[in-house]
């Protein structure tokens, strides 16, 4: 298996979903509150997996602009949810990083005023240990 | 008996399925591709109701491991009524079956449609793993054995 | 005596040989007892395959035959008849099914080879045990019965009295005409949908061959194939159908017209005393008693005092009318489904946002608007509209249906068009996933949408629609193909809704034994060959009750209904299953046990005398009727001194296929 | 025993009956056997005293078939599967005149013998009216028990007095309950599945087949028994590994479901002493959780729990979550 053979498998098991049901709808990107800001549209999330092209998922401004609002997850008609699977690119790049992130108590220095609460709350949910 | 560490167990299993819903929704597995292992033997009969407990005595005296009894859902049976009998039948049988200390993980019955070749491989996946799990039956075979 | 078997093992092309070493099951095959042939071949199906079985029985005078084949629900009549032909009785074949139960779902050469043996086996220790058998006869009584009244129903009740026959169409609503009454113009041809109904319902009312019963239902089935016993329940319509004129009068001075309008989709009201459109037919209406004062006070009275005919009758009871026939036909369609999972639409916050039924009604002349295109919140006429496709359809998260609703790309661009060519300054934009158009000038038709009509269609799914404060609607979309999220302005949304089964047919189909599949879609015989019929004998399929269709598949495939129907009432006689039970008078006790359990009513007792050794008396004895009897077997397990047996599946012949498949 | 007589003396005379299905002494003092009487001559052999435990139901399936009436004496519990056997068309009701029998337990010679007393001759005070001591003849002496010590076991746990039919009744029941009828089927299911196995196997292991049980058994009353029909593959005794050999029990037990009033007889004549109640009160025991409670024989109209059902039944599966 391939490195990105692998990388595509580990997001499909954090993810727990299967690209192969989705039927490029769009709806996952009509539904999208950060759909400017990203350069892989999150119904390109889907063919990115099934494409095997994982670096170029990891390496988008996407993984980051994703606000994990799960408007996708709820809205997506084949429970294909592009939501856990950039999700689940983003825990892929956090593992492989080996751990240096922030702690918790290094946030509250960095706060912006316009950062959406419920990036935070995603943030934390995701990330704590 | 025992089984040699190195050799797999086999399990023999007889599935009872009704001509009507049963024995179809397992011809649709077979058309749909959804395998299920090959220790599953099926034996057709007209509906869930024809089964008589003897049956399935003689299927475990005869070395079987598990049967399974499939049949139309309750309510949707072909002749109206047989799996309603069948349901109480097999509910005294198997508590019968677990009351002489047989393990009840061995019997089962399940309602499977024409329409449910998924469900019908799951099930069969399933049940032969649960005996598979429980190892050959001796107690069964072995219930007044002198020995 | 000694049976001398045949094995037959069939190849079907790669579909079993690949998997199934059929040369290896032939020779295992022909080391059991009994058996003095085996052969394998290509197809045994085939002219070739079915001459080598014949010439086989012929040949090595065989009693009996094991073909080792595909599933005995597929060709199982096949090698009897072939049997037949040959000089054996087709009672003495048994069919092991190596192809769905072996070939189709193992991998393994070596255990699916295994596992074909075993089976061949349990089919070989059965057939040693078969007896001849033959088949009885039933009478057919020489009438139809069709389930539901729309353009299904109407065209199978047509085709049959056409043939000749007698047929009783039960319609639960006061008129016949279903969905299709509803519509506006039908695809592709844009012809009017009333102009081409109303002429069929008027035929099927004066047929003097159809009986109609509206606002009827089925309200129990019994009986098998050529002779079902059927209850109506003709609801009280609380007017005499003899009396009345159909004079309107009643309805327009009926002074409670609150109630909803279930043909107008619930866009407008209608009096308590209604036909549900104009050219209802039986043109007698029928008083909503929900909604009556008269029966929700005791006051009123108004109808009955304006009806000259007197044909108001308040104490009206329902009536069960009980029924014999032939042949079943269900017609019972399709509503569209329930939008309270598809919050994001907003179709219950707006007026607004509509299905594309309920724009059928707005656009028909008859409907809530009379034609005008307008708003249901202002009645203003909107000047952008969105059309959003598959609303429901083919989801498999649970909240809508799996299944393509078929009809809904056609009649969207049907819809855009219609309202391009009538209102030219009206912008349409359909959001679609896939456009599909199998048909017959189908994709002609959606091309004529977008190059003449101007129709926008854009590739995306919608992913919200939001109410504004202004009254508008803003749609939330995609362009998958320019990669762009789009929010547009929209004074009307047409949701494209998910078709689904009438809610009514769970109840029939159990009333029928008619199997039914995961989408309340009723299955077919076969999928392929026989898309008409039910498996359960005598009941056939019209309609979107198998399966999403438009109308000239529903009409098509109400002929073939018919027709089905047709040839099983043309029979004087059937051939009933000969598989029937029978009781061994020398082990019965008489104790009543198996008819408590028999659905058919087909065992009863009669005093007669036994002799046997030492044993010469008069006995208290069960007796099958063998023209009630289906074979369920029940009363076998029942009995308690296995006396009663069922011919064709016997306790020997179960026990020896239970003991080959544990040797 | 002299009402009893007296009763039978004056239906032969007046014609009501033909003949009467009774006791007489047996070879010994405590093991009188069912007979029949059909002259005023032949009833000074009739006897009637506690160890007449028999259930002559089952003896009226022949009756019935004889020209004339048959007076016959039923214990309250013998009614139920007389009942039973009407509603099974087994018995003629217009053949039988049924004289109920009060009821203080039935005597149990084993229970007696489990005492230490050996060498009984005779055993008196068991008439219905007698004391609530025994005084036991031995050839060592007199003996004594209390009556109810020497009950037996399904008497502890009687399902009432009451005749469920009857033409007239003759003498005065006493209660004798003093057990619950499931508790030795709950102490068996309290045990866990090797224990049960281990269980009935040794119950199962001292059975030689001699088909008492089936021959007294009022539900067993096939005209031929399917072990004795060749249409299961059931009927060769001889080899003793057969299915039959092993299942026998089960298969009776299951036969019998629904239709077992539960009146002992089984347990009463296995000359093994298994404990074949516990297979059949283990049926009624779990009819009576999963489909209502019900008793076999406590009339002739109600439908059998196995050939009945409710759309809303338990499924097979309860017996497993039931664990």
């Amino acid at each position: 298996m391939t490195k990105a053979e692998m990388q595509a498998e580990k997001i499909k098991e954090i993810s727990g979903t299967d690209p192969y049901k989705c039927m490029k709808c769009g709806k996952c990107s009509a539904s999208c509150p950060s759909f400017d800001e990203m350069d892989i549209k999150p119904h390109q999330f889907v063919s990115y997996v099934l494409n095997e092209d994982i670096e170029a998922l990891a390496n988008s401004k996407s993984l980051w602009k994703c606000l994990s609002c799960f408007a996708c997850v709820e809205r997506c008609p084949r429970d294909v949810k592009p939501g856990k699977i950039i999700d689940g690119a983003r825990q892929l790049v956090v593992r492989e990083k080996g751990g240096d992130y922030l702690k918790a108590d290094e946030i509250p220095e960095l706060l912006d005023e316009e950062l959406p609460q419920q990036l935070l709350v995603s943030a934390f949910r995701r990330y704590r240990r | 008996m025992s089984i040699g560490a190195n050799e797999e167990f086999r399990p023999k299993i007889v599935a009872f399925c009704c001509n009507w819903c049963s024995y179809a929704g397992a011809d649709l597995a077979g058309s749909s591709r959804l395998a299920y292992p090959a220790d599953v033997k099926i034996i057709r009969v007209p509906c869930s109701c024809r089964v008589n407990p003897m049956f399935i005595l003689r299927a475990f005296e005869r070395g079987a491991d598990g049967v399974i009894l499939c049949g139309c859902h309750p309510g949707d049976c072909h002749y109206s009524t047989g799996n309603f009998y069948a349901r109480r039948r097999m509910t005294m049988l198997f508590s019968m079956l677990d009351y002489i200390g047989v393990e009840n993980g061995r019997t089962r019955v399940e309602w499977v449609s024409a329409a449910e070749g998924a469900k019908f491989s799951a099930t069969m996946n399933d049940f032969v793993a649960k005996v598979t799990s429980l190892g050959k039956n001796v107690r069964l075979g072995d219930l007044r054995c002198k020995n | 005596m000694q049976q001398r078997i045949g094995v037959f093992v069939c190849h079907c092309g790669s579909n079993i040989a690949a998997t199934v070493d059929v040369k290896k099951v032939v020779e295992m095959l022909a080391l059991e007892p009994g058996v003095v042939h085996a052969e394998d071949y290509q197809y045994m199906c085939s002219e070739v395959g079915q001459a080598k079985i014949a010439e086989a029985i012929k040949e090595k005078q065989l009693t009996g035959v094991v073909v080792c084949s595909c599933s005995p629900r597929m060709h199982e009549t096949t090698f009897r008849k072939c049997a037949e032909r040959a000089g054996l009785n087709p009672y003495m074949v048994e069919i092991a099914n190596i192809r769905e139960q072996v070939s189709w779902i193992h991998k393994d050469m070596e255990e699916a080879t295994q596992k074909a043996v075993i089976l061949g086996r349990a089919a070989i220790a059965k057939v040693s045990l078969n007896t001849p058998l033959k088949a009885g006869e039933s009478r057919v009584t020489k009438r139809a019965l069709v389930i539901g009244g729309g353009i299904a129903g109407i065209q199978t009740a047509l085709d049959i009295a056409d043939a000749g026959y007698e047929v009783d169409i039960v319609e639960k609503t006061p008129s016949i005409g279903g969905r299709m009454s509803q519509l506006d113009k039908t695809f592709p041809t844009l012809d009017c949908s009333a102009c081409i109904l109303t002429p069929k319902m008027v035929e099927a009312s004066a047929n003097e061959k159809i009986t109609l019963y509206t606002y009827s239902e089925v309200e129990k089935v019994s009986g098998f194939v050529g002779d079902f016993t059927v209850d109506i329940r003709k609801k009280a319509r609380s007017v005499d159908m003899s009396k009345c004129t159909g004079c309107g009068v009643c309805q327009e001075k009926c002074p409670n017209k609150k109630a909803p309008s279930e043909f107008n989709r619930g866009l407008n009201t209608r009096s308590a005393i209604y036909t549900p459109f104009a050219q209802a037919i039986p043109n007698v209406p029928v008083i909503d008693r929900e909604h009556c004062t008269k029966f929700l006070t005791g006051k009123c009275g108004v109808c009955s005092k304006v009806c000259q005919a007197g044909a108001i009758d308040y104490e009206q009871q329902d009536e069960i009318i009980t029924e014999k026939y032939g042949a079943i036909v269900v017609a019972t369609g399709f509503d569209i489904i329930k939008l309270d999972n598809y919050g994001e639409y907003a179709y219950d916050q707006s007026p607004d946002v509509i299905t594309s039924l309920e724009l059928e009604r707005i656009m028909n002349a008859a409907g809530p608007t009379k034609g005008h295109l307008e708003r249901m919140s202002d009645h203003k006429a909107p000047k952008n509209m969105v059309f959003i496709q598959c609303v429901g359809s083919r989801c498999s998260d649970g909240r809508g249906k799996s299944y393509c609703s078929k009809i809904c790309c056609m009649y969207t661009a049907k819809h855009a068009m219609l309202i391009r060519d009538k209102y030219p300054d009206v912008n349409v934009t359909v959001f679609y996933i896939d456009v599909r158009t199998p048909g017959k000038n189908f994709d002609e038709f959606y091309r004529r949408a977008v190059e003449d009509y101007h129709v926008n269609y854009i590739k995306g799914q919608v992913g919200k629609v939001t109410p504004e404060a202004d009254g508008s609607l803003t749609v939330h979309g995609v362009d998958l193909i320019d990669n762009k999220q789009i929010k547009m302005k929209a004074d009307m949304v047409v949701l494209a809704a998910a078709i689904e089964p009438n809610p009514d047919i769970r109840k029939i189909a159990t009333m029928l034994t008619a199997s039914i599949d995961t989408n309340n879609f009723l299955t077919e015989a076969h999928a392929k060959l026989r898309p008409v019929e039910s498996p359960t004998a005598g009941i056939f399929l019209s309609g979107v009750t198998q399966g999403p269709k438009d109308i000239p598949e529903t009409v098509s495939q109400a002929g073939a209904a018919a027709v089905k129907a047709i040839g099983l009432l043309a029979k004087d006689k059937l051939l009933t299953n000969p598989c029937t039970a029978q009781a061994d008078i020398m082990a019965c006790n008489g104790c009543s046990t198996c008819a408590n359990v028999c659905p058919y009513g087909a065992i009863s007792y009669e005093d007669k005398e036994v002799r046997g050794p030492g044993i010469r008396e008069v006995r208290r004895v069960a007796v099958v009727n063998s023209a009630l009897c289906q074979g369920c077997g029940a009363c076998t397990v029942a009995c308690p001194s296995g006396a009663m047996d069922l011919q064709g599946f016997s306790n020997r012949q179960i026990i020896a296929e239970v003991d080959a498949i544990c040797r | 025993m002299q009402e009893l007589i007296n009763k039978a003396k004056e239906l032969l005379a007046n014609g009501t009956v033909v003949r009467v299905l009774g006791w007489r002494a047996g070879d010994l003092s405590y093991n009188p056997e069912p007979a029949f009487f059909e002259t005023e001559e032949d009833l000074q052999k009739f006897v009637y005293d506690g160890f007449c435990g028999a259930n002559l139901s089952k003896y009226m399936i022949e009756a019935s078939k004889l020209d004339g009436k048959t007076l016959v004496f039923l214990k309250p519990c013998d009614t139920y599967s007389f009942n039973q056997l009407i509603k099974e068309h087994r018995v003629d009701r217009e053949k039988a005149y049924i004289v109920g029998v009060g009821c203080r337990g039935k005597l149990d010679i084993d229970k007696i013998k489990e005492q230490g007393i050996k060498g009984i001759e005779s055993v008196e005070g068991t008439e219905l009216d007698g004391p609530d001591t025994l005084t036991i003849k031995t050839l060592y002496g007199d003996k004594t028990c209390s009556y109810a010590s020497a009950m037996l076991g399904r008497c502890h746990v009687c399902k009432g007095k009451e005749h469920m039919i009857a033409d007239e009744i003759i003498g005065e029941s006493k209660d004798t309950k003093d057990a619950e009828r499931f508790d030795a089927v709950k102490a068996v299911e309290a045990m866990s599945p090797e224990e049960r196995f281990n269980f009935f196997q040794k119950e199962l292991r001292k059975c030689i087949r001699c088909n008492a049980c089936r021959n007294v058994c009022p539900a067993c009353s096939c005209r031929k028994c399917v072990f004795d029909s060749n249409k299961f593959d059931s009927a060769q005794k001889a080899n003793v590994d057969s299915f039959e050999e092993k299942m026998f029990h089960v298969i009776r037990a299951f036969h019998v479901a629904g239709r077992c009033t539960d009146c002992g007889e089984c347990s009463r004549v296995c000359p093994q002493g298994i404990q074949l109640h516990l297979f059949n009160r283990k049926f009624i025991k779990d009819i009576n959780e999963y489909y209502g409670e019900f008793q076999a024989g406590a009339d002739i109209e109600a439908r059998g729990p196995l050939t009945n059902y409710t759309f809303d039944d338990v499924e097979p599966s309860i017996v497993k979550e039931r664990g």
